[in-house]
């Protein structure tokens, strides 16, 4: 029997070792169609255009996370983080990106140009990048992608992209094949969607109805990009491996430095850890605060770290009585020391977050008196005021009908997220608010959270701030019943700065509204805002031309090279 | 007299446990002389078995002891310093040993023919068809038709006669000088019984090797043996020749043991029984260890009793009555 | 005494013959094979309804956060065919179910198919290796602690083999990490030294084929090690009670009286016996492989198929849920038919009359 | 009674009034001595060390007067079970042994289950007098910024952990619901599985072909997924967390139970009572259950020891106790993350895991061996 086991163990071993590389190829027919032809076209751009003679060239770069990126490399199905920034740096092209200012600047389009009356953006595309198999990217590429996402039978995750655009066959134009139109209402900060979605190949997916879009192949098992990088393989909760992409435009950077960059999901941070300093990997994303040490400690490592765009808070469910009134949240939110959490949970690796408004933002007040920093005395005072006062002494205080201030607040285990319930249990006990933690799996919770039962008093939540604020969807009034309006407060000062803010074109003009926005969000409290989370990173020095920052982890990707000195 | 193929002197084997030490054989002495049938009866825990795998040194060691001083001389070879090595070489060869249960004493997952080839391979260093052609003639001698199918049959395709009969087969296949049986016909059917004692008898004749029966049943030792040792509480209380015993039982023990055998002359009288049991091995009574379940007893018994040899014949007994 | 050789009289007929086992054998598996196909269906089906009642929608989570609103959740739903009724929902499943094409995932973003056939080979390797080291151990260790009862050997290898078994999984796996992986090069500078995740290493494409070979057995030793440890205690202590029982057997005691070296009466009279309990272990012990994998499988991030259904539970990506869980359920179910069979080989005494 | 024997008896008497446990201890009874000394030394030390808040905790919440009746209780009955035994072990002979007391012997011969046993019953008087004996309270949050991660120190002998609470308090609290969760969800499993498995074995037929297929069914049923979709459908809670547990483990009992009745019920006294008339509910609860009860008894010692295990599993995929209440397995999947820079948090639940499981096991194996008599030498 022993015998047995061991037989079909070690064939199986043989027989798994015994293939090339190890390379997942899809039985589709579409990707026995397409992955030949980018292993020709490969084949024949290394030969077309000769690495380079410059020993910063070559080897294999491994980058570990702990998450897959869902949904690959379909950007018109596709939103999460570590999805767009590889639709953006790694396979595919945006038409712009950032510059190290946080500008736009071109990308896949050479130029852009605004019409007058900022009803219409057109966009001259390069026309020296080519899909991986060969075709060239063009203006029609751009069209479908507009055409894609926009349409509702896609169901493209981030609708609120394109609340501003004209959807549809009315609202992109192809003026030549390199040259084509978007139309528009005016809008603050319009270039953005642009800088984070990806263009598809319309002439491999063209043909596919937008509501199959999901489930096509070539999303995580055969993507054909046209950027930096490409797609060589993909193993479902393990890697992603892609090659250096030899044609890629001089202009832009030329090849990228490696041969080979390997994306690995490792669900274990202990784990992950370990891999960066055995050095299985040479970039770990996102390590804890408290692995920050370990990684500053270890000589050959190097900790990375910027500005985050996610923030963390407890949405109250203004729904319910007892969490109506807007001095009770304010209440809740000075019985809390958040410097604390700050300080400690973070290691310090972050910043008290006051409202939705990142630290990046051009809009962002630093200086602005937030009426929630830590006072307990003063949110007994202000619970009083309110009504609630302990009338039978057992340490939590009822309002006149002799109902107890109790609040579960709900959360996904996570354990930032369990922090932060089981530290406010234990402070607002001293203020007389009774907090119950309970830990929700997390599509439960969304489930509880996001539909129309709000079944939920209240609940840690993160959310992650784009470059374009947008909070429509999170407090305007009449979006009450959609999803994502947890805590349900209606305020007509929000309401008002919400849509000027999202029309105002003006960066001035911008401003002075954020300003006004984030006192009223202040004022309201419809969340207690917790902190901006630092990103941290820890690289390997042995990986040079590593550049991070509030753009990404793998915004320099194409640059990093091999330092050739390292053993 | 033919001469003296195995001789136990003063053989002590002790259990040394938790619960005390129990002396389950305690001095025992006989003899087995070349070619004869001894038998040795007794009711059960009186040690017989014990003593029988003692002399192949088969016990499990500890909590079993054989205690200094006691001696078994095989052929004029002292067993009990022999080396591991040396007694494998015996076992199974000079001195084999067939066992109570033939349901349990045969190996289940191999085929009967494995079984028998196994010890000549070992011993007689034969190949493996060899083996095997002794195997099925070695089947065919004890009784077995059809030998060259079961040879390939497995223990549990044969009834209990079968298997006893392969556990003599196996017995057999070295030609050993002494064949040690502990009760080879208890578990059988009295049909079969009879049967497997007259092929043990026929094997002993054909062979020249000597047997030691051990059996609790008198009848048993009343058809097949030459010579009789009655064992009682670990130790030798009478020893004789079949005829004498039968005749002149000196112990009572002996004499309660034949009473309670069913005889022709005495149909229709109830059949006696010894009253009470062989008393715990960790606790042997002091003086005569039969004096508890003796009708006979009296205040002298409270010492314990020697052996005492007869007369000039061959037999002893422990029992200070037995007139000398 | 005249013809005590005479033939003894065939006094009991339980001849069975080789030709009618063989005949029996493969009706047996016929059958139960034919007896594990509700049981399956019932499993997947139960699963189906299970998943399908946990609260929670699949489609709210493949929305960014901060995006969407109820249309792009309900035009999501349409896509993936989660808006119609339940039993239809089955209906098509069950459908889908015996042309063998498992629907689509909609967490992996690829066919259910293609998912399971990238992971559940890399589940099988490591619980089989798992299975193999495990079953080794224990039996060996078990076998030593019999024929030793109650000495000191038997006490040591006992409270050993009880440590691990006693600390959870995922601990021990991360201490294995921690000592093995990390200590072991950084800090003791070993020589050797284990990688703490994955099947292969990201050079693995230049290596000769018995580099791959040892690259992909190094890669295994952790995960195997952590996944073993904790059943071999179990196995061993089987084993030492099996093998206890059995060498107070006759049979031993006869192979001892025929002269046999004790290591012949230990391994070929006793083992062998010994055995056959714990063959049909392997039926109750691979369904506990398979949930210790969920754990080890996240810890080493090997992409394996445990892992990939606690994952998919928590998308509610119900078609690879109930397609893996089939899988698993299959498995189990012809590793007890394996190792009933098996049981029947080693022990020529078992007959295929009741799916024992 | 010899002059030599009735001084023994004296002096350990009077032993025995101030050390109980230590006349017994060195007469050589490792068991009983063992669990009477160690006991009378916890509980003793707690008393002296504040018999004021003993007394006090005898009218306090809940969890104190548990404690507070503990300690005085235990220390009476340690007390007396000592003094009787005493008495009782020098007066009394040899008798005849009944199959308890064999195995009883049996299992006090085996210095490793023994040395298991002690560990637990102390396990479990720690589990009962921690509001006593904790240094702190298990959810007392320190200073966030200067407390946390802070090592083994005098006020907090194991260190802190990541909300600076104080490690050993917690694991103390912990030892209540590591331990009940393994005490009530096998003993749930243990009568959901001897019911089920009796009445399979009992009555045979199509009720056993109906019972066991589905015994099968859920034997090869993933159950996590089970485990998953119920603590996701239910607000989690330690009861939830238990009935869970009690609700997965009760097939392979149902086996073994099922298994010891077929067998049981060949033999002759069952047989015997089947003849006398007795009705079938007589015989399968008077009769074949108790009888199938040692293996039962085993089954579930291992089974409590897996449970904590379990328990642990559950907690590294986010499904064990709700927090901020501690269990042993919620401890170290909280303190994973912090292997590499704060050590103490997951070794210390994590070694208090592997002591305790292994102590179940010992006592576990050491119960086979002792009621399988066929494992006795």
């Amino acid at each position: 029997m022993k015998n047995l086991l061991l037989v079909f163990v070690t064939a199986s071993v043989v027989a798994c070792g015994g293939s090339e590389a190890p390379r997942n190829v899809s039985s589709d027919p579409f990707c026995q169609r397409v992955i030949p032809a980018v292993d020709a076209w490969l084949a024949d751009a290394r030969i077309a255009h000769p690495t380079p003679d410059d020993d910063r060239y070559g080897g294999t770069v491994v980058v570990g996370t702990n998450g897959e990126i869902a949904d690959g490399m379909n950007a018109a199905v596709a939103a999460d983080y570590n999805a767009t920034q590889h639709h953006q740096f790694v396979n595919l092209m945006t038409l712009i990106d950032f510059d190290d200012e946080y500008e736009p600047r071109g990308y896949l389009a050479e130029s852009w140009e605004f019409a007058e009356d900022m009803t219409s953006v057109t966009f001259r595309i390069r026309q020296d990048v080519f899909w991986h198999d060969g075709e060239q990217t063009d203006a029609h590429d751009v069209a479908f992608t507009y055409l894609a996402v926009t349409n509702p039978e896609t169901a493209f995750p981030n609708a609120a992209f394109w609340s501003h655009y004209v959807p549809g066959e009315a609202g992109v134009e192809v003026l030549d094949d390199f040259t084509v139109r978007i139309r528009m209402r005016p809008h603050s900060m319009p270039l953005d969607p642009f800088r984070t979605v990806g263009i598809l190949p319309e002439h491999l997916l063209g043909d596919v109805p937008p509501s199959e879009l999901k489930q096509h192949p070539f999303g995580s098992q055969c993507p054909v990009g046209n950027g930096p990088f490409v797609f060589y393989t993909h193993t479902a909760q393990d890697r992603w491996v892609f090659e250096a992409n030899p044609a890629f435009p001089e202009e832009l950077g030329g090849r990228p430095f490696v041969n080979r960059y390997v994306y690995r999901a490792i669900p274990e941070q202990t784990t992950l850890l370990a891999e960066l300093l055995t050095g299985g990997i040479d970039v770990y994303v996102q390590p804890t605060p408290e692995q920050a040490q370990n990684v500053l400690d270890a000589e050959q490592l190097d900790l990375r770290r910027f500005v985050g765009r996610s923030y963390m808070y407890v949405g109250w469910n203004a729904r319910l009585p007892k969490l109506s009134d807007p001095r009770v949240r304010t209440a809740l939110g000075m019985g809390v020391d958040r410097q604390s959490l700050v300080d400690g949970t973070l290691g310090g690796y972050g910043r008290i977050a006051n409202s939705g408004v990142p630290p990046f933002h051009f809009a962002f007040d630093a200086d602005l008196e937030s009426p929630v920093s830590y006072d307990p005395a003063g949110a007994r005072a202000l619970l009083e005021e309110a009504g609630w006062v302990d009338r039978d002494g057992d340490g939590v205080r009822e309002n006149a009908a002799g109902e107890p201030l109790e609040i579960v607040l709900k959360y996904n285990p996570h354990h930032l997220r369990q922090a932060i319930a089981e530290v406010m249990q234990a402070q607002l006990s001293e203020v007389g608010v009774a907090i119950t933690p309970q830990s929700v799996e997390f599509t439960t919770l969304i489930d509880q959270i996001a539909s129309t039962r709000r079944d939920f008093e209240g609940v840690v939540m993160g959310w992650n701030a784009e470059f374009r604020l947008d909070d429509t969807d999170l407090f305007r009034s009449d979006r009450i019943d959609q999803p994502y309006a947890f805590s349900g407060t209606q305020n007509p000062t929000l309401d008002r700065l919400i849509d000027a803010l999202s029309t105002a074109v003006d960066e001035d003009v911008s401003r002075a509204l954020w300003v006004e926005y984030q006192r009223a969000i202040m004022e309201e409290q419809p969340y207690t805002y917790f902190y901006f989370r630092d990103r941290l990173v820890g690289v390997n020095r042995r990986l040079q031309g590593v550049e991070m920052d509030v753009r990404g982890e793998w915004t320099t990707v194409k640059d990093w090279y091999i330092d050739p000195a390292s053993p | 007299m033919s001469k003296t193929l195995l001789s136990v002197s003063d053989l002590r084997t002790w259990f040394h446990t938790d619960q005390g030490v129990g002396r389950a054989v305690d001095g025992v002495s006989f003899e087995v002389r070349a070619g004869e049938t001894l038998g040795i009866v007794g009711e059960s825990g009186c040690g017989k078995t014990v003593t029988s795998l003692s002399i192949l040194r088969l016990l499990p060691e500890p909590p079993a002891r054989i205690e200094p001083g006691s001696s078994i001389v095989f052929d004029g070879e002292e067993l009990l310093g022999a080396t591991q090595e040396r007694m494998r070489a015996l076992r199974g060869n000079e001195i084999s040993m067939i066992f109570q249960e033939p349901m349990s004493s045969l190996n289940p997952v191999y085929t009967v023919g494995s079984q028998i080839t196994e010890a000549l391979r070992l011993h007689r260093k034969m190949d493996r068809v060899e083996a095997r052609t002794e195997a099925i003639r070695l089947l065919g001698e004890v009784g077995i038709p059809d030998a060259d199918r079961r040879v390939d049959e497995y223990p549990h395709q044969l009834s209990g006669g079968m298997r006893q009969r392969v556990m003599i087969a196996i017995a057999l296949s070295c030609e050993p000088r002494l064949l040690i049986a502990d009760e080879p016909t208890t578990a059988l059917d009295v049909t079969i019984q009879a049967q497997i004692l007259e092929l043990l008898a026929d094997l002993r004749a054909r062979h020249g090797m000597a047997v030691l029966l051990i059996t609790h049943d008198l009848g048993v030792v009343a058809e097949v043996c030459d010579r009789v040792v009655v064992m009682y509480a670990g130790q030798v209380v009478e020893t004789g020749t079949v005829d004498e015993i039968f005749a002149r039982p000196v112990h009572p023990y002996t004499r309660g043991l034949l009473a309670s055998l069913p005889a022709v002359e005495r149909r229709g009288q109830r059949l006696e029984s010894i009253p009470g049991t062989v008393p715990n091995s960790t606790d042997w009574p002091e003086g005569c260890r039969f004096a508890e379940r003796c009708s006979e007893v009296e205040d002298a018994c409270a010492v314990q009793q020697p052996l005492v040899q007869l007369g000039n014949t061959s037999r002893v007994a422990r029992c200070w009555r037995a007139d000398p | 005494m005249t013809s005590g050789t005479a033939v003894a009289p065939n006094d009991e007929a339980t001849s069975v013959t080789e030709g009618r086992r063989g005949g029996d054998l493969s009706r047996y598996v016929l059958r139960r094979l034919v007896g594990a196909i509700p049981l399956v269906i019932g499993i997947s089906s139960i699963v189906f309804f299970v998943v399908h009642l946990a609260p929670g929608d699949p489609a709210r989570l493949l929305l960014p956060p901060g995006g969407g609103d109820q249309d792009v959740i309900d035009q999501i739903r349409r896509n993936l065919g989660l808006d119609q009724p339940l039993h239809i929902q089955y209906v098509k499943w069950l459908g889908s179910f015996f042309t063998g094409n498992f629907g689509y995932s909609f967490s992996q973003g690829a066919p259910v198919r293609a998912v399971l056939a990238n992971t559940f080979p890399n589940t099988l390797l490591l619980s089989g290796f798992a299975l193999a080291v495990a079953f080794g151990v224990g039996i060996v260790v078990g076998t030593i602690q019999a024929v030793r009862q109650y000495s000191a050997a038997d006490s040591i290898l006992s409270v050993v083999l009880l440590f691990f078994y006693s600390m959870p999984g995922f601990w021990l796996a991360l201490m294995l990490v921690l000592m093995l992986s990390y200590q072991a090069r950084n800090i003791w500078e070993w020589p050797i030294w284990f990688p703490a995740s994955a099947m292969v290493s990201s050079d693995f494409g230049d290596l000769s084929s018995v580099g791959r070979l040892a690259d992909r057995l190094w890669h295994l030793v952790l995960p195997a090690t952590a996944l073993s440890l904790s059943l071999a205690a179990g196995i061993a202590r089987y084993m030492r009670g099996s093998m206890l029982e059995v060498i107070r057997q006759d049979y031993v005691r006869t192979a001892r009286s025929k002269g046999l070296p004790e290591r012949l009466v230990i391994f070929k009279h006793a083992l062998r016996n010994a055995l056959s309990p714990i063959i049909t272990m392997v039926g109750v012990y691979i369904p506990m492989v398979f949930s210790g994998t969920v754990i080890i499988e996240s810890v080493f991030a090997w992409p394996g198929m445990g892992r990939m259904i606690f994952d998919a539970i928590g998308a509610r990506d119900y078609p690879l849920v109930v397609a893996g869980t089939f899988f698993f359920a299959l498995t189990v179910v012809l590793a007890n038919l394996l190792a009933d069979v098996l049981y029947a080989i080693a022990d020529p005494r078992i007959r295929y009359e009741s799916d024992v | 009674m010899s002059d030599e024997r009735r001084d023994g008896a004296a002096w350990a008497r009077v032993v025995s009034a101030v050390l109980p446990g230590l006349p017994q201890l060195l007469r050589g009874r490792v068991g009983s001595g063992g669990i009477l000394l160690t006991s009378w030394l916890l509980l003793g030390a707690v008393f002296v060390r504040g018999p004021g808040h003993v007394l006090a905790a005898l009218t306090g919440s809940w969890d104190e007067r548990v404690a507070g009746w503990t300690v005085l209780a235990g220390l009476i009955a340690v007390w007396t079970w000592s003094g009787v035994d005493v008495k009782r072990s020098h007066e009394a002979s040899t008798r005849g042994m009944s199959q308890w007391q064999l195995a009883t012997r049996a299992f006090s011969k085996n210095r490793m289950a023994v040395v298991g046993l002690i560990l637990i019953v102390l396990l479990y008087l720690v589990a009962l007098v921690t509001p006593l004996i904790a240094p702190h309270h298990p959810n007392e949050q320190y200073d966030l910024a200067s407390m946390r991660l802070i090592g083994l120190s005098a006020t907090h002998p194991l260190g802190t952990d990541q909300l600076a609470r104080d490690v050993l308090s917690r694991i103390l609290y912990g030892a209540r619901i590591s331990l009940s969760i393994g005490f009530v969800a096998v003993g749930i499993s243990v009568t959901i599985g001897t019911f089920v498995g009796a009445i399979a074995g009992f009555f045979g037929g199509v009720v056993d072909s109906v019972i066991m297929r589905f015994v099968d069914m859920v034997i090869s049923f993933p159950r996590l997924v089970l485990l998953i979709a119920i603590v996701a459908a239910f607000d989690r809670s330690f009861f939830l967390i238990i009935i869970v547990l009690g609700l997965t483990l009760w097939p392979s009992t149902a086996r073994l139970v099922r298994a010891e009745v077929l067998s049981l019920r060949e033999r002759e006294f069952i047989q015997a009572a089947r003849a006398l008339g007795f009705s079938k509910r007589r015989i399968l609860v008077g009769h074949l259950i108790p009888n199938a009860v040692p293996p039962v008894i085993v089954a579930a010692t291992l089974g409590i020891g897996n449970t904590i295990v379990l328990e642990a599993g559950l907690s590294f995929l986010s499904l064990g106790v709700q927090a901020p209440t501690a269990s042993w397995g919620s401890m170290i999947a909280d303190g994973r993350a912090h292997m590499f820079n704060a050590w103490w948090l997951s070794t210390f639940p994590g070694l208090a895991i592997v002591f305790t499981v292994l102590a179940f096991n010992l006592v576990g194996d050491g119960l086979r061996d002792a009621l399988d008599p066929r494992l006795r030498s």
